[in-house]
């Protein structure tokens, strides 16, 4: 350390977050006794332009050169200051911050002495790390200019477009054979009216005719490596099984017929398929998952397909996962799913209207409907120790948003193919919050459904009518406008809005090593500050798999996706943190214990040096490779090793700091 | 400043990773929910860069108790799980020898959103503290004259 | 109890008036603001509630369509232009239908064709038997008693008052069944009926309950006087021609001091100045409760200004001593009333004159026979 | 920030032409000034020696309570008045020592 | 008259405004940020705690405030108004006027001694008028850029701050300039304001002193409120019992909004919990007709609220009178019990809804039948308008809470990002696919 240290610290008050539970005045004075501090300040809210303006003053006047803050977490603000001090003219790793809301008042407001106490010992302790503060500089790397997006659903497409439209490459990667994902199960789109696959396929023409975007079906990704501007991707794609020529051909001779999951296993289709219509690609392909392995007849050949998988690699600077939503699958017996034929979900309704668009009469199970209930919020507002648990054990206690709409805008489209319908509603809360929602509740209302509110501990029942009764199922549901009524409605047909659900991609969370939030969707950093960016640098979320959205939302989701992908990496350059290992060659005597102890590849190995006309053997560490975790550190017999910013010297002083009496402090003043 | 000299009886040293514990207890701060003040929270990249010798040190300064609240197997660092454990069972037989009682040394896997786990370790220390008492009833702790007047 | 949910109700009601029953969303908006509901009565979404999920047992036993004055304070102020007050006027309607066991109500509210028409025949007639079977015409001077003698028109009036009251009594007998027999369990001693009739008297007089909703707006309260002045016409020209015709249709024509001429112009007065203005209103439709007027809103202040117009000119003819135009403009008159008083006031909008006041009397009868069981409880319990 | 660009008139001339322009609201605001100081005034008399509460200082001195408590905040907030603890449901106001 | 010339042209300092032009910003675009009060921060700023993760509204705004200041590629104009946009296709003129502050921003160091010179105290804005400053101010604390702005309506221009100022940075001489930005494309982010208060009669029209609007209560919740702590406007007492209604200002066809606000729930909840925290004693009563918890993690605030004991009663409020004390009457039918009543509270605040806030006109744009910026293809390029190169963030395209703002505002600059590369000859270096 080549200048004394002269330390300024700041407390803020976090307009009162802190304030409220923490005597701030009271530590800064503290802090202000403690030795190399110059100047010990408090603010309201530090993170302000003035707050800010005062630290770069400081540093500038008084020349301050640790700044110490306690404030917020500092996953909040710890960049904000950093560029604070650097616009001063200070090196951004010469500040330390303290996180005082999260981790004091806010989880000691019943014992203010208390608060105030670990927080003089806090920044006590981030003083007292200060000291021993080097100036650092951030590992500049060279960013790959192109972006994997995972998923090509309608949040991929359109990532994967915007980021295309702004210069950067992109490699769109999608698991099953066609693009487009849930939004090409849907028919006509809120709230506009328009079919969903005609936006679909305008997209997607978009896509791929778009110069910088490679598109890969059928893949999956199946390795994760490396760090942000430089990951490597290891892929592996599915034989089509079938070529443009005799594509059609295969899939005319094809005999083996598998439930279709596209239209929710209420129709067939034959294992070489095309799942509707108008999909990209229009080239049939071989469900492999289903395939028997028998032959087909070709030209009076037999042939077996064979699944001739396809290994890729490739180095992208960032990954935006888009990998989407599951429809929530009511349990068997849930409101009589599984079991009474007239029970459906919206998502199956929508599709057997999709594949009868000539029906001039609503027929399920071989009936003509006359009455449908429709039941909001299932598998959404689960409440714990009231619904059953769902498979990990978890209720779904989280609104899925997109289902009140949905519903009230199958309700038009019922009741302008089917006049005459009788339609009965049953929500808790009608959620039409969107613009040109609200029409939807207006216009079901208009058209004579009945609504009817049920209590989410109390929710509907679904059973089957006794022989006789004029209807096949009955719902039983207590009115909530008409006090608490017992209502019986006779019903044909029983819908079931159903929600949206976390889809299963364990494989891709653990290699992408992103966080689940409580609800098990995928977790951004923060709702407001990083609202797409996930923990983990350079992955970024689009669309669904973050939470439930409409199309619209995942759209807006996925340009926003698209933009934060453009910033990291247009430049070409990204900054890694400067947190890897340092060797101090001077005590280093080359025993090779890191080496041994280090689990990455070309992180740290033994270099033979000539030091004073002998060769010795020193350990060499290699910035780019290494992951400053430090299990070289603890292994180093002389403490020759250290990880820049978070040495051990660094925590044996916070320790020390700690562990002293209160009563020395104020003493000390 | 007489409410400033109350004692807290003991001291809980929280190492918690970023990736993990500290996240977690930031997410029990969002939550907004109590537990002892006598905790303190020290962010750490990986808990494998600890050395044994670091928690005795730590006891013998007058650190009550530790807890290592890491992220395991979730981790973002290979060695994280398997590294951490072998230093802690490295640190318990050092512990033994010096007579401390190996309770005040404890790994926990904390999530990111673990804020129920946090609370039950946080607590379950405190409570384990106050039965067990101050480690300086276990060993003299070398509260250094020259602490005070630290460089 | 459960109820099993009912589709039908609903689209039946619809036919009876153009109110919202749909578009509510049941927010208690309109309950809240209206200044007639109370805890035992808190309408109007209680009542749209009802429809909606087809209560019809319980609406047609309800009161509670009988206490709303239609001030339309819920429909301006319906957050979803469901017009509840307009939904309680369509209820009233269905509820005339049904305490009518004829079936002419319902034919007169949900067919115009039927209500015109029935209209029509009825005048038709009366002009056919004035044709046939009229006295000798006097034409050198006006003698209206020879050729409509006062003995035959009386006879004709005592035998349509005898004809509305037999079917207001069976259609008031109907309403007392379905309102204090049908799902109530409890027996209400007889002697209420009759301390509790002050109230039925009062009401039919006053309509004083109206005047609730009048607090602070002074144009309604003007409302419910120029209801009242009609009122007090049309009863007293009732009363007049049913027990008094022999002393008022006469052909010597009374000094003008005479009580006989200036009650028959008071009550020619307000009538047309009544009916005026209910047409000129529905016309303009300022008023909140005008906006949606249904044909049979229409018909019967329509009839009652032609009735009176009728009269006015028949009397002023008579006084110019011209007595063809005489005899005709009382045929006329007679075309008019007849179907005015034999069809609309048992089966039409006219009934609800003593519908609401029975309404009141009823609720009172049922809300003092529940403080009777109330008092009645402890000394049970003992 | 966009440099704002000065006026070829002086500052006099510039000034004349302001008074000229706003007149009307200068005047307004000095009947304003006017009716502030004399608030200002009344209010500080009345807290002198006591501490008191919005009503108490509103019916003293007959004026609305919003307003005494608009005014009351403004003084707060340029420090001529202190709270001073509680009565009942409502924070006692009192006049800041002078400095 | 100057003239600039950007890529991208900004209109709103607020929080989908600053977000747009910081995101711009850092992929190197020129960008200027037009914003019409003194200060950037928008809405969000007057704020005091956000939904649902309840932390420091000032603590996710600030920030973002001082780093559009500062930041190398963005120009910021604040107190300024767009006047006119010329062109199009990429080529708009955009004219803009710099309304006089009076203070030569160039030299003023925002030491506020002119603020406590001058003998004036005028109704803050800032506050919602319920709090004061002086004629001559920085319009608050956090205020960017930290520059004394003069209010020449309530001026006497006595000159006392003139010859208060060490730097004589106060200037009688400015006027308004009008100056002509050229710009590739715009971003509007010119936000919305709260329904009139004055439309519903039923609930005193504004009229009643002690029902006050959501901002207001943002204010007295927010450390630098008018009075310190919450208390009610009309008497500045500590209120105990307070009630929300909701939907006051939205899905109410009288007031002809008939669409849902989308924030409100939201943010009475949040209020109510900051209630529950300012004042232990106090009692919030929420009338709902229907709770829209939809975001992330929103269900579960509302179950926190419901569980911390705020009382959530289903029905429309019809009516607000107030006791002869200023007490409001609310009265409202329990929808679920049948009833009707009227309950007497301290305070009442009206969950008003949101409406567009600036004209659109100038911008050659027709508002859709919500009034809030038309929108023809919400399911494809839910940011463009109906004139090309012009795009919409956040509350200007309709009712949004701040996350929501702030995606669609990193959404409107990817869209513009895209459409200056395809209008302007930036040379992209066209390549294929990398894999090996």
């Amino acid at each position: 350390m080549s200048e004394k240290p002269k330390i300024g610290v700041y407390t803020c008050y976090c307009g009162g977050n802190i304030s409220h539970t923490v005597k701030c005045e009271q530590v800064a004075k503290v802090m202000a006794d403690q030795p190399d501090v110059v100047i010990s300040r408090t603010n309201m809210s530090l993170c302000s332009d003035a707050g800010q303006s005062q630290i770069e003053e400081d540093i500038r006047e008084l020349g301050v050169n640790r700044v110490v803050i306690g404030a917020c977490a500092p996953s909040l603000h710890e960049p904000t200051f950093r560029n604070t001090v650097v616009r001063a003219g200070l090196n951004p790793y010469l500040y330390h911050h303290v996180g005082l809301r999260e981790q004091d008042s806010w989880v000691h407001s019943c014992d203010c002495d208390g608060a105030t106490c670990k927080a003089v010992r806090l920044m006590s302790a981030g003083v007292a790390k200060a000291r021993f503060l080097d100036p650092l500089e951030p590992i500049r790397l060279e960013a790959e200019k192109q972006a994997l997006v995972i998923g090509g659903g309608v949040a991929g497409l359109r990532s994967a477009l915007d980021i295309a439209n702004q210069g950067l490459r992109v490699v769109l990667v999608e698991k099953s054979p066609f693009l487009g994902g849930r939004m090409a199960q849907l028919a006509k789109v809120f709230p506009t009216g328009e079919e969903a696959q005609r936006l679909l396929s305008e997209l997607i023409d978009e896509v791929v005719q778009h110069p910088r975007i490679g598109v890969f079906i059928q893949t999956e990704v199946v390795g994760v490596s490396g760090y942000v501007g430089k990951y490597g991707i290891d892929l592996l794609q599915h034989g089509r099984g079938v070529t443009a020529e005799n594509g059609e051909a295969l899939a005319a001779g094809c005999t083996q017929f598998v439930p279709d999951e596209f239209n929710y296993n209420l129709t067939e289709r034959k294992v070489i398929y095309k799942p509707y219509q108008g999909c990209y690609p229009a080239l049939p392909a071989v469900d492999w998952d289903h395939y028997d392995g028998e032959s087909i007849l070709l030209n009076g050949k037999k042939e077996v397909l064979q699944d001739q998988a396809q290994p890729y690699q490739l180095t992208v600077g960032a990954i935006v996962v888009a990998t989407g939503f599951d429809p929530y699958t009511p349990h068997t017996g849930e409101y009589g799913y599984g079991e009474l034929p007239q029970v459906a979900t919206l998502a199956e309704l929508i599709r057997h209207l999709a594949v009868h668009p000539e029906a001039k009469s609503l027929r399920w199970n071989g009936r003509i409907v006359r009455d449908v209930v429709m039941v909001h919020c299932v598998g959404s507002r689960e409440i714990e120790g009231v619904d059953a648990l769902q498979e990990d054990g978890l209720v779904n206690n989280y609104c899925s948003r997109v289902c009140c709409t949905a519903t009230l805008h199958m309700i038009e489209e019922l009741h302008t193919h089917f006049p005459g319908l009788n339609i009965f509603d049953l929500y808790q809360d009608i959620r039409t919050y969107g613009r040109g929602h609200e029409e939807y509740y207006r216009s079901a209302l208009s058209s004579g459904t009945r609504f009817v509110r049920y209590n989410g501990e109390d929710r509907p029942e679904v059973i089957a009518a006794l022989e006789g009764d004029t209807h096949p199922v009955l719902v039983h549901v207590k009115d909530a406008l008409t006090y608490n009524q017992e209502l019986e409605i006779p019903a044909d047909l029983v819908v079931l809005a159903t929600g949206m659900q976390p889809r299963q991609i364990d494989d891709l969370v653990r290699m992408l090593k992103v966080s689940r939030g409580n609800d098990r969707f995928l977790l951004e950093v923060h709702p407001k500050l990083r609202p797409v960016e996930t923990a983990v640098n350079g992955v970024i979320l689009a669309g669904t798999a973050q939470g439930p959205m409409n199309i619209q939302e995942s759209i807006l989701a996925a340009s926003a996706a698209a933009a934060k992908v453009v910033s990291l990496l247009g430049s070409g350059q990204v900054e890694l943190q400067p947190f890897v290992a340092a060797v101090n060659a001077a005590k280093c005597d080359g025993t090779g214990a890191c080496v041994e102890a280090c689990e990455y590849e070309g992180a740290i190995a033994l270099e033979t040096l000539v030091e004073n006309g002998k060769e010795v053997k020193r350990a060499v560490v290699t910035a780019a490779n290494c992951s400053g975790c430090g299990a070289c550190v603890s292994v180093c017999p002389n403490r020759a090793i250290d990880v820049q910013g978070w040495t051990l010297a660094q925590y044996e002083a916070m320790v020390d700091a700690i562990a002293m009496d209160i009563v020395d402090l104020v003493e000390a003043e | 400043m007489t409410d400033l000299m109350q004692k807290p009886e003991t001291k809980i040293l929280i190492l918690a990773t970023l990736a993990g514990g500290y996240a977690g207890a930031d997410a029990t701060g969002q939550s907004h929910l109590d537990y002892p003040s006598n905790t303190y929270i020290l962010p750490v990249m990986c808990p494998v860069m600890f050395p044994p010798e670091f928690f005795i040190r730590s006891f013998e300064r007058g650190i009550d108790g530790i807890l290592l609240m890491y992220s395991g197997t979730d981790s973002p660092y290979k060695v994280e799980a398997a590294g951490t454990a072998k230093l802690i069972n490295q640190s318990y037989e050092l512990m033994k020898e010096r007579g401390i009682d190996i309770r005040r040394l404890r790994l926990a896997a904390i999530c990111t959103v673990c804020v129920k786990p946090f609370l039950k370790e946080v607590n379950n220390m405190h409570t384990l503290l106050k039965g067990i008492g101050p480690v300086s009833a276990e060993i003299k702790p070398q509260q250094a004259e020259a602490q005070r007047t630290l460089p | 109890m459960t109820i099993r949910l009912d589709p039908t109700f609903l689209r039946e009601l619809q036919e009876y008036g153009e109110g919202g029953f749909s578009e509510c969303f049941n927010c208690g908006n309109c309950t809240a603001i209206c200044p007639y509901t109370s805890d035992d009565y808190p309408f109007p979404r209680n009542m749209i509630r009802l429809v909606q999920i087809g209560g019809r047992e319980k609406v047609r036993g309800s009161i509670d369509p009988w206490l709303c004055y239609y001030c339309g304070d819920c429909s301006e102020t319906c957050p979803r232009g469901a017009e509840p007050g307009e939904i309680m006027m369509s209820l009233r309607r269905w509820l005339t239908a049904q305490y009518d066991w004829t079936g002419l109500a319902r034919k007169f509210y949900t067919s115009e064709v039927w209500e015109i028409g029935s209209m029509v025949v009825l005048g038709l007639l009366v002009i056919l038997t004035a044709v046939f079977f009229h006295a000798p015409i006097v034409t050198d001077r006006v003698e209206l008693n020879t050729f409509a003698p006062v003995e035959f028109i009386h006879t004709a009036d005592w035998i349509m008052a005898g004809f509305l009251v037999f079917f207001i009594t069976t259609n008031v007998l109907r309403m007392h069944k379905f309102i204090m027999r049908d799902g109530v369990n409890e027996r209400i001693p007889l002697k209420l009926y009759l301390t509790e009739a002050w109230h039925l008297v009062v009401h039919f007089a006053t309509q004083k309950r109206w005047a609730q909703c009048e607090e602070g707006k002074a144009k309604r309260n003007w409302s419910w006087i120029a209801h009242m002045l009609l009122v007090s016409g049309y009863v007293l020209m009732l009363v007049i021609i049913i027990f008094f015709l022999k002393w008022f249709q006469v052909d010597e024509i009374y000094p003008i001091w005479h009580p006989q001429r200036w009650l028959g112009y008071y009550a020619t007065i307000v009538l047309v100045f009544g009916a005026a203005r209910a047409i000129i209103g529905r016309i303009r439709k300022t008023l909140q409760m005008h906006r949606f007027s249904h044909p049979s809103d229409w018909i019967f202040p329509v009839l009652l200004l032609v009735v009176t117009l009728t009269g006015i000119f028949q009397h002023t003819f008579r006084y110019l001593g011209l007595p063809l135009a005489t005899y005709y403009t009382y045929v006329v008159h007679l075309a008019f009333v007849a179907p005015m008083l034999i069809l609309e006031v048992p089966f039409g909008k006219w009934s609800h004159l003593y519908y609401r006041p029975l309404a009141v009397y009823f609720e009172r009868i049922r809300a003092r026979a529940k403080e009777v069981a109330l008092v009645g409880q402890p000394a049970a319990a003992d | 920030m966009m440099p704002t660009e000065t006026s070829s008139l002086s500052r006099g001339e510039m000034l004349k032409r302001l008074r000229a322009e706003h007149g009307e609201s200068v005047e307004r605001t000095q009947q304003l000034l006017r009716e502030q100081k004399r608030v200002q005034q009344e209010v500080c008399k009345s807290i002198r020696e006591k501490a008191k509460t919005v009503p108490e200082i509103a019916e003293e001195l007959g004026m609305k309570p919003a307003d005494v408590l608009w005014y009351l905040a403004s003084f707060r907030k340029y420090g001529l008045v202190v709270e001073e603890g509680m009565c009942g449901d409502y924070p006692l106001y009192r006049k800041a020592e002078e400095k | 008259m100057t003239k600039i010339h950007v890529d991208a042209l900004v209109v709103g300092g607020g929080i989908a405004g600053m977000q747009t032009a910081l995101d711009l910003g850092d992929q190197g675009y020129q960008v200027a940020l037009v914003e019409k009060e003194p200060s950037v921060g928008g809405k969000m700023i007057t704020l005091s705690k956000v939904f649902p993760t309840l932390d420091c509204c000032s603590c996710i705004t600030t920030p973002k405030m001082s780093a559009v200041a500062h930041h190398p590629k963005i120009q910021l104009f604040t107190y300024c108004e767009v006047d006119r946009v010329d062109g199009q296709d990429g080529e708009f003129t955009v004219s803009v006027v710099q309304k006089p502050r009076y203070v030569n921003a160039d030299i003023c160091t925002g030491c506020r001694l002119c603020e406590y010179e001058c003998p004036i105290t005028v109704p803050s804005m800032f506050d919602r008028g319920l709090g004061s400053y002086h004629a001559v101010r920085v319009p608050f604390s956090t205020a960017v850029p930290q520059i004394a702005v003069l209010d020449i309506e309530y001026c006497l221009l006595c000159g006392k701050c003139e010859k208060v100022c060490p730097v004589g940075a106060v200037d009688f001489t400015q006027t308004p300039e009008t100056f002509e930005i050229d710009t590739t494309s715009i971003v509007l982010a010119t936000g919305f304001e709260m329904t009139d208060v004055s439309a519903k009669k039923e609930y005193g029209a504004g009229r009643l002193s002690n029902v006050i609007d959501p901002l207001m209560m943002e204010r007295f919740l927010a450390p630098t409120g008018p009075y310190g702590r919450v208390l009610r406007p009309g008497d500045g007492m500590e209120p105990t019992t307070i009630a929300y209604v909701q939907c006051a200002g939205s899905r109410d066809e009288t007031l002809g909004i008939e669409y849902c606000s989308r924030t409100c729930c939201m943010y009475a909840i949040k209020q109510s919990m900051l209630i529950s925290g300012a004042l232990p004693l106090a009692e919030v009563t929420i009338f709902y007709m229907d709770i829209r918890t939809f975001g992330k993690g929103y269900e579960q605030f509302y179950q926190n609220a419901k569980a911390m004991g705020v009382e959530f009663v289903r029905g429309k409020v019809a009516s607000i009178q107030e006791d002869e004390n200023h007490y409001p009457i609310v009265r409202v039918e329990l929808t679920e019990e049948g009833r009707v009543v009227e309950r007497t509270f301290d305070l009442v605040v009206l969950s008003l809804g949101m409406v567009l806030g600036d004209p659109l006109a100038r911008f050659g744009l027709q508002p859709a039948e919500d009034g809030f910026a038309s929108l023809p293809s919400v399911n494809a390029s839910p940011w463009a308008t109906t004139r090309p190169g012009v795009f919409v963030a956040g509350t200007a395209g309709g009712p949004m809470d701040i996350v929501d703002s702030i995606v669609t505002a990193s959404a409107a600059a990817s869209a513009a990002s895209a459409y200056i590369r395809s209008k302007t000859q930036v040379s992209i270096e066209e390549g294929e696919v990398a894999y090996v």
